[in-house]
């Protein structure tokens, strides 16, 4: 029992740094598609550790198939939404080096200007 | 000037607000909760007494309301006009496509799920009915490209079904009105309740269940499809 | 759990003052996307999750997808009004 | 401790969603204004069942202390009839803009002859 409670809190501590690395990086990036690299990655890696650390101190066989299903469904659901975003800012024109304004504000949109 | 006066305002509420708070203590130290949950289960024989009380005690108040997500539904029906406008002017990766297709079914069965085991574990007829809506968002929005803005279910498929479950509702609870008792009654009426916990029990509340899921998804898949087609 | 429901209520002043303050549209729809997911974890909080399930479906799913296709159905005109 | 903290919380977003409906003009912007609006609201109904060390209302157990239910049947019905007016809401803005070439609501009292 110990055991699995300590290993647990390994995996939860694990998913509290991939979710830092997470943050750090959406704020360091600049570029659109670093910004959704390490949200694809890390952020992925960060669900899993924090599934996983349930997945081992489950109570009963039907919680454990159910985190199971939803580690697999996370999995994949996170990979294509990043591709879908992705391939959507390419499409709408969003270069490979254009940078984006780190600020609160935000920049207000305007169609008829364009990322370009 | 416009901002110092919403500051003005704003600032007010907070300020009346906290005081008030402040003065009054909390609202838990007024109201005492009474535990009529167990009371719950013996009466209608639904484990979840927040279905029991939707669908039983309160049943009425449900039909009110799917009566409002059907006017809305009609309402926004009635704005847009039927052109074929397409949300998307991309076409997405075969990737995005096929994936949606693998997924699409977990996410009904899930709704469904949701809304059959609605008595005995948290869900129910609303929760699940608008995740069947929205795997409707998801067909509309990837499946859509060409104009063609409803792939699995036309329109009038999706009037019907909902006006199918809306007189399925109502004719429920006409048997406890000819059987002696209120309308919408549920145990008064001599139907058997099942053991609780079990999935056959709590009487009309899974039927009940079952008429709202689909009406709830149906109504909110119409009125996406209507912002859509705007 | 006390002080877990006090930063959620904490991350949900910010995100309520990020969605009224920021200057895009479709940042504040982003983030009252956010907002509804925090309101979700807070009725977790409150024994609540019949609430919390109706809400994360409701509010992060499809209140976000009506806002999206309504600003791009305003937007798409507004290009061509080109005033 | 947990009581006052959401009430203070639903206070703040009280105030701060109507410094959104006074200061902005954007139609969209409004609607998303009186979505927090609702929020704190609910918030404040969730809260009025809870009591502390108490379970959720599924009865699993005979002797246990559980939340009252009926709130949380209200806010149930509550949200899903926000999520109508939220769209009948957006649909009208759509039509506005379609008729009358705005979604500013200072530009459309302007009188247009």
């Amino acid at each position: 029992m110990i055991l699995r409670e300590i290993l647990s809190a390994g995996f939860l501590g694990l998913a509290m740094f991939f979710f830092l690395v997470t943050a750090v990086g959406l704020f360091r990036f600049r570029s659109s598609y670093a910004r959704l690299h390490i949200a694809g990655k890390c952020l992925t890696g960060g669900a899993l550790s924090s599934i996983l650390a349930y997945l081992v101190v489950a109570p009963r066989a039907a919680v454990f198939a159910r985190l199971v299903i939803a580690a697999l469904l996370l999995l994949f659901t996170n990979a294509l939404g990043t591709h879908a975003i992705a391939r959507g800012a390419h499409h709408t024109g969003v270069d490979i080096d254009t940078l984006e304004s780190n600020s609160m504000e935000g920049t207000p949109f305007d169609p008829r200007r364009g990322p370009r | 000037m416009r901002r110092t006066l919403a500051l003005l305002i704003s600032g007010s509420i907070v300020a009346l607000g906290v005081t008030t708070l402040m003065l009054t203590g909390t609202l838990s130290d007024a109201i005492r909760p009474v535990d009529y949950t167990l009371r719950t289960v013996r009466d209608t024989g639904a484990i979840n007494a927040v279905t029991a009380i939707l669908f039983d005690y309160r049943a009425l108040d449900t039909l009110g309301e799917a009566t409002v997500i059907f006017a809305a539904s009609s309402v926004l029906a009635f704005l847009a006009p039927r052109s074929s406008a397409s949300m998307l002017s991309v076409r997405l990766s075969m990737l995005i496509l096929y994936g949606i297709a693998f997924l699409l079914p977990f996410i009904m069965v899930f709704g469904f799920g949701t809304i059959v085991f609605g008595h005995v574990s948290p869900g129910g007829g609303f929760t699940g009915g608008v995740m069947l809506s929205s795997s409707v968002v998801i067909f509309a929005v990837v499946y859509s490209v060409g104009g063609q803005q409803s792939y699995v279910l036309p329109i009038l498929v999706k009037k019907y079904v909902e006006n199918a479950a809306m007189f399925v509702f109502v004719s429920l609870g006409f048997i406890g009105l000819f059987s002696g008792g209120a309308y919408l009654a549920n145990a008064l009426t001599g139907i058997p309740l099942g053991e609780p916990g079990s999935l056959l029990s709590g009487g009309l509340i899974p039927l009940l269940n079952i008429a709202t899921g689909f009406k709830v998804g149906m109504g909110l898949a119409l009125i996406i499809i209507s912002l859509f087609a705007e | 759990m006390i002080w877990v429901t006090l930063a959620l209520v904490t991350l949900l002043v910010v995100i309520a003052f990020y969605a009224v303050i920021c200057r895009s549209v479709i940042a504040a729809i982003v983030a009252v996307g956010v907002f509804s997911f925090v309101v979700s974890a807070i009725f977790v909080a409150l024994r609540a999750p019949d609430v919390a399930m109706t809400q994360a479906v409701v509010g992060a799913g499809l209140t976000t997808a009506f806002f999206v296709i309504a600003l791009d159905k305003t937007e798409a005109a507004d290009d061509q009004e080109s005033r | 401790m947990l009581a006052p903290t959401i009430l203070t919380g639903a206070i703040v977003l009280t105030g701060c969603a109507f410094y959104g409906l006074i200061t902005h003009r954007h139609m969209i912007r409004l609607v998303i204004c009186l979505n927090i609006l609702d929020s704190a609201v609910l918030l404040v109904i969730v809260l009025l069942g809870y009591e502390p060390d108490a379970a959720a209302p599924i009865v699993r157990q005979a002797d246990l202390q559980y939340v009252l239910g009926l709130p949380h049947a209200l806010s149930l019905t509550a949200i899903v009839i926000s999520a109508c007016t939220t769209a009948l809401m957006l649909g009208y803005a759509v039509r506005v803009h379609r008729l009358r070439g705005t979604v500013y609501v200072d530009r459309l009292t302007r009188w247009r002859g």
